[in-house]
């Protein structure tokens, strides 16, 4: 569904991402991992198309997207997190939600003017189903801004959601949760699987990556240097001299 | 809390206001006349307003000391002064005559902006008993504002300023009879103020020609600049007999430095009215030493003098902008008393009517340097004098009515 | 009474000026050059009316059109550049225009009277109004109908997606885009619309003067209309709205008896609510709260 | 020779807006905000000094020497900029960059409107030390070509302005400092560094040297007119800011001489009123072509 290929990107000298390849396949949760810094969330932003990649492709289900902007990147359907939430923080969790429905879809349901003015009914009704899924239905009138931490996190995926993507990038979900709240994550995300969408994960708690999902790349200083299921991750030697810091000398 | 914050400000104001408004009447005065002045006393033009405003105060004073206005029923009226603010600001200057209108005003005096000047005019009735122009109908009697012709905008505005054209042209043919050997005439001109401009132009350019000048080019300046050199090079070039400069003080002095700086020589050197100020002499009179201007006003006669020794009295300097103010209460009491003007709250429309009827009617007016004549349009020709700076003062050089 | 509604007019023709740079505001643009833009339908509105003699409706349209045309075209290069070197970038185009005006020369002769703009001395006799027998009153209807109209359209586009969309751009652009919102068309149109905007307000503006010059679209007025809506808060209209009318009525208009020292109080005033207040006298968690008390409902724990 | 004497005079002149371009630059890249008060309070700097001047010195032509004349408005200027550090950033909110630029237009306005009162709007006497170096203000080369002697003492102290600001920047632990916060606000502030003062302290560098560049300014010039002169001026600094790109010394250098040159060329072209126009042409092809300025850096990853 989503092919990376030899994808690099350069910061003045710094190999942020060195040709990388990889591929996610369609309906299943791809996990990516790696130790700070080992560029995860550029590639996260080079597939969302927030910069351009030095070289390298992106495909998206059969579309090129190397050199798109975000806006149609999600046009193709790939929705994202941040990891440092960035939800629209003076507007009302409603609302949150209701500027993001932009995807094909519903572009295509409604004339420019009544998008502009608020959308299709059936779209607005599909924001009810979004907060019920984050369990925010009772929150839908407080600002984004004054959410509890978790609250914004699950706001963040609803968001996603309200794009109607075939494909998320969750960049880092459980940062800062307890163990309770990845626990119900997790059940999110397999709840996402369950409605046949595609999962790319970056995350940096082991315990959810290994339990949810299906592979998993592993990226240092911007290279790949594994990739396989959890159990094939867990005893990769290389991967554990990259968290144990020995590979880098 | 913002509400109440809100409401304690408000309240302070509104104490403020009431302390300003409520002067008390003085006992040997039956009724009080009101009269507005307006100009910038902020921002960068503040001193016009600042002189406007204390020769009004000191004109009043002087009326009030010989008795005061002779009303129309015989009562006596004291002069009430009120000068409001305007920043030398199109937009603000309307909303200043608007207020004026609906108070008890009957008369004008201002503004001191020829860019506030001609947008005012424009709102005012073009021509009295058109029933079908809307304009405000209110007579406004200008001093300083300065530029050519506004008047005629309106037959509601009379000005009592210096007729420019009538000035330079009297100049330029004094010159060239004085030195006959003068053949070229070089400009300056300050290209973003509206009288500077208009002056150099629209008088300057015209009359140095028809005096049977050869004009030669112009520099071109802005009021913000302080670099001349690149304009004052292009005037060393053209080695010109005459310099005639259309510019304010501000740069006016600039000019005259750089020109001192690249030794640019001239026979001649001659300014634009407003620059006779005591702000040139301050700000450039070793430069400035002979450049002749003409102007309405000099401290020569009795009556120029007591005018300027009032308006010290309000630390406002007496020019031939201000002085016009001094002129203008004069002339208006006058007006009022020969038109029986009422001043009492029913009269008010009635009242501006006959002051502007008045107004009209004037053929000459004493002014302080001599005799005023005045226009249909509502203009005025004012006798003047050439001056030049000599040293810390202006001198005069030489008097046209002699 | 015609002071009244001459205050009525300028409060009116101020609100138009806010609002059109409110819109832009709310996509987190700060456009220093909505004086330009108004000078535009100013010096177009004003030769329509008294060169083309067409009534003032047609040309004010025409006026608001051409501004947010060129309005438009800023917005695109506008876009490359963001905050503060956009705050510099419009600075430079507002007196870019300022200065064109002040080079432009278009005059004819009627009757012996040249008409029309004559560059630095500015463009005179534009009385649509007085010579059509408008009173002050007629002018003051006439001004607030448009003014009724801007905010009315503002306002419902506010309440509508769009408002929702130019608000969520002004956040966080990135996530913005992220979440499918083309930053392009939002940002040119929300130029384009307060381009429109100024236009209207500017050619109103030139009737209601009678006078224009390149002088009078300098940086102070395009300062005033992004002040109107910071002071009055972004969370909606009606807060520029009461900065317009606290700045035009009680700062210069019930304080010009304090003469010269009310200019010092405006700066002092900007500098301490940006200080004590900095997001507006009526801000998100004002208007939140106020909603809260008109619709009867309790405060939020955190609002 | 006419061009070239066109840009050699807008070489000189544009002394003065690298100077205040600096300023400007200076906490655009310690606090990525906008102070636009900065040519304002270094102009009132100038005024003290002015104003002491004629306190001190009633007699003759002002009775102080140049150099403390300077000096006097050098330490008005730092002192003014700490003042409009504390009353337009110590207190606005840090994420809000509104706020600040908001406040910093309401002390322009201020600050203009208190000079206005002071001087009743009417330009000040601002003694012309500078030309007193040379015998002849003009150094005469040949009859067609000649400079400016006391533009060219502006320019000289001006580049030794700017040198004794690159010493402290890159040789002084103050300067280590200031550069720290500027790259790396969180890292700098981890290290033990107080932002806070760091801050103030670039604010009152850059004031020192507003302060310094009033007083030569009024000093060529031999005016001090602040509300004429300072927002065009603040407008060219902005600018030459821009152009230079944001945060760079040396950009706001070349920015200011650049501008200056160019100003002056096409006003011996194209007149003085259509100069601007083409200053602000210049503006937009930077924007257009190369927006991050002559120096600036490529926008890097956060």
């Amino acid at each position: 569904m989503l092919e990376i290929k030899t994808l690099s990107k350069h910061f003045g000298g710094v190999r942020a991402v060195d040709e990388l390849d990889f591929t996610v396949r369609q309906g299943e949760i791809f996990g990516l991992i790696g130790p700070n810094g080992s560029g995860k969330s550029t590639t996260v932003n080079l597939v969302t198309g927030i910069f351009p990649p030095t070289a390298g492709e992106i495909i998206f289900d059969g579309r090129d997207i190397t050199t798109a902007q975000p806006h149609v990147t999600l046009d193709a359907g790939i929705a994202r997190t941040f990891q440092n939430i960035r939800l629209f923080n003076n507007m009302t969790v409603w609302e949150n939600l209701w500027v993001a429905q932009n995807s094909a879809e519903d572009k295509k349901a409604t004339n420019l003017l009544s998008r502009w003015m608020g959308g299709s009914r059936k779209a607005k009704s599909q924001v009810e189903e979004y907060l019920e899924f984050s369990a925010l239905a009772d929150k839908r009138d407080e600002l984004a801004g004054n959410l509890a931490f978790g609250e914004q996190r699950r706001l963040e995926v609803a968001r996603a959601l309200a794009a109607k993507p075939k494909m998320v990038l969750l960049d880092e979900p459980a940062a800062g949760m307890n163990r309770e709240e990845v626990r119900a994550l997790d059940e999110r995300l397999r709840a996402l699987k369950a409605r046949g969408i595609t999962v790319l994960l970056v995350e940096h708690v082991m315990e959810l990556v290994m339990e949810v999902t299906d592979r998993i790349a592993v990226l240092n200083f911007g290279q790949k240097i594994a990739e396989g299921t959890p159990s094939e991750i867990q005893n990769n030697q290389a991967v554990k001299d990259a968290y144990l810091g020995t590979s880098g000398d | 809390m913002i509400v109440k914050r809100f409401y304690l400000f408000a309240g302070a104001a509104a104490v403020a206001l009431t302390g300003v408004s409520g002067t008390a009447l003085a006992q040997k005065f039956d009724r009080e006349v009101h009269i507005a002045g307006f100009g910038a006393k902020s921002g960068v033009v503040r001193s016009f307003g600042v002189n406007t405003e204390g020769m009004m105060r000191a004109a009043a004073d002087k009326i009030n000391a010989g008795g005061g206005i002779k009303l129309g029923d015989g009562k006596m009226g004291k002069v009430v002064v009120t000068f409001y603010d305007d920043r030398c600001r199109a937009e603000e200057g309307i909303s200043v005559i608007r207020r004026i209108a609906s108070g008890k005003f009957v008369v004008a005096v201002g503004p001191t902006c020829s860019n506030v000047a001609e947008p005012l005019f424009g709102i005012l009735q073009k021509t009295v008993d058109d029933k079908s122009d809307s304009g405000l109908q209110f007579p406004i009697f200008t001093d300083t504002a300065i530029k050519g012709g506004l008047a005629k905008i309106s037959a509601w505005a009379f000005r009592n300023v210096p007729n420019e054209t009538e000035m330079y042209k009297n100049l330029f043919a004094w010159v060239k009879k004085k030195w006959p050997n003068l053949k070229t005439v070089y400009g300056g001109v300050e290209e973003d103020f509206a009288h500077s401009r208009f002056t150099w132009y629209k008088v300057m350019d015209k009359q140095a020609k028809a005096a049977g000048f050869k004009v030669l080019g112009r520099a071109k300046w802005l009021l913000a600049d302080t670099n001349f050199t690149t304009q004052v090079r292009a005037m060393k070039k053209a080695k010109a007999d005459i310099i005639s400069i259309s510019s304010h003080p501000f740069t006016l002095c600039g000019l005259l430095k750089e020109m001192r700086r690249q030794r640019v020589k001239y026979k001649v050197l001659i300014g634009l009215t407003s620059s006779s100020s005591m702000e040139t002499l301050q700000g450039c009179a070793r430069q400035a030493k002979g450049i002749i201007i003409p102007t309405s006003f000099a401290p020569v006669t009795a009556a120029a003098k007591e005018a300027s020794a009032g308006g010290a009295k309000y630390k406002a300097s007496a020019d031939l902008h201000s002085a016009a103010a001094w002129e203008n209460m004069m002339v208006l009491k006058q007006v009022m008393e020969s038109k029986g003007v009422m001043a009492k709250a029913g009269t008010i429309q009635a009242d501006r009517r006959k002051i502007r009827d008045g107004l009209a009617a004037l053929k000459n007016t004493q002014g302080l340097i001599g005799s005023i004549k005045r226009h249909k349009s509502g203009e005025a020709t004012k006798p003047f004098v050439y001056v030049h700076a000599q040293g810390k003062e202006w001198k005069i050089l030489h008097d046209p009515n002699k | 009474m015609d002071f009244y509604f001459g205050m009525l007019q300028i409060v009116g023709l101020h609100t138009i000026l806010g609002l059109s740079a409110y819109i832009i505001l709310l996509t987190g643009q700060v456009s220093m050059a909505q004086a330009g833009f108004m000078s535009i339908g100013a010096y177009i509105a004003g030769m329509l009316t008294v060169l083309a003699e067409m009534h003032l409706i047609p040309a004010m349209l025409i006026g608001g059109v051409a501004a947010a045309l060129v309005a438009c075209i800023v917005g695109f290069p506008a876009l490359r550049v963001k905050g503060l070197m956009l705050v510099v970038a419009t600075i430079a185009f507002g007196e870019f225009i300022r200065i064109f005006w002040f080079n432009f020369d278009y005059q004819i002769s009627r009757g012996g009277v040249k008409l029309g703009p004559e560059g630095g001395e500015g463009f005179k006799q534009i009385r649509f109004f007085p010579e059509n027998g408008w009173s002050t009153l007629d002018v003051a209807i006439f001004i607030w109908v448009v003014a009724g109209a801007v905010i009315a359209a503002v306002w419902w586009m506010d309440r509508s997606r769009a408002g929702k969309v130019l608000r969520a751009v002004g956040e966080d652009d990135l996530a913005a885009q992220s979440a499918g919102i083309n930053l392009t068309v939002v940002k040119v149109s929300a130029f384009t619309a307060g381009g429109f905007i100024a236009g209207l307000g500017g050619s109103v503006y030139a009737h209601y003067t009678t006078h224009i010059e390149h002088l009078n679209f300098d940086i102070v007025m395009a300062t005033f209309a992004i002040i109107y809506p910071i002071l009055g808060g972004l969370s909606n209209v009606f807060g520029t709205i009461l900065a317009v009318i606290f700045v035009q009525v009680f700062l210069l208009e019930v304080l010009r008896p304090l003469g010269d020292l009310r200019n010092l109080l405006f700066g002092a005033m900007i500098i301490v609510v940006m200080n004590f207040m900095p997001h507006g006298l009526f801000s998100a968690q004002v208007a939140s709260r106020i909603k809260g008390v008109f619709s009867g409902r309790k405060e939020g724990a955190n609002a | 020779m006419d061009y070239v004497q066109a840009i050699v005079d807008g070489l000189l002149f544009g002394a003065v807006y690298a100077l205040i371009g600096i300023g400007f630059t200076l906490i655009f890249g310690v606090m990525n905000k906008i102070n636009m008060a900065y040519a304002a309070a270094s102009f009132a700097g100038a005024y003290v000094s002015l104003g002491i001047a004629q306190v001190v010195g009633l007699s003759g032509d002002f009775g102080l020497p140049p150099f403390v004349m300077f000096l006097v408005s050098a330490v008005a200027g730092g002192v003014f900029a700490y003042i409009v550090y504390l009353i337009c950033f110590r207190f606005t909110p840090d994420h809000y960059e509104l706020a600040s630029l908001m406040a910093t237009i309401g002390t322009l306005l201020m600050v203009d409107e208190m000079v206005v009162q002071a001087t009743n709007g009417e330009p000040q006497n601002y003694p012309e030390v500078l030309q007193g170096i040379f015998d002849n203000p003009m150094l005469e080369f040949s009859e067609e070509f000649a400079i400016r002697g006391d533009l060219l003492t502006l320019f000289i102290v001006a580049v030794i302005a700017t040198l004794g600001l690159l010493w402290v920047l890159f040789r002084t632990k103050l300067g280590l400092a200031t550069r720290a916060v500027a790259q790396q606000r969180m890292a700098a502030q981890l290290c033990g560094i107080r932002v806070d003062r760091t801050n103030a302290t670039t604010f009152v560098i850059a004031g020192v040297l507003g302060g310094l560049a009033g007083a030569m300014i009024g000093a060529v010039v031999g005016t001090l007119l602040q509300s004429l002169v300072v927002i065009p001026l603040t407008i060219k600094g902005l600018i030459v800011t821009v152009i230079g790109g944001l945060g760079s010394i040396p950009g706001a250098i070349v920015g200011g001489l650049m501008v200056g040159a160019f100003e002056n060329v096409f006003l011996a072209i194209r007149g003085v009123t259509e100069r601007d126009m083409y200053v602000m042409l210049l503006l937009f092809v930077f924007l257009a072509f190369r927006p991050q300025g002559l120096f600036g850096r490529v926008a890097v990853r956060d």
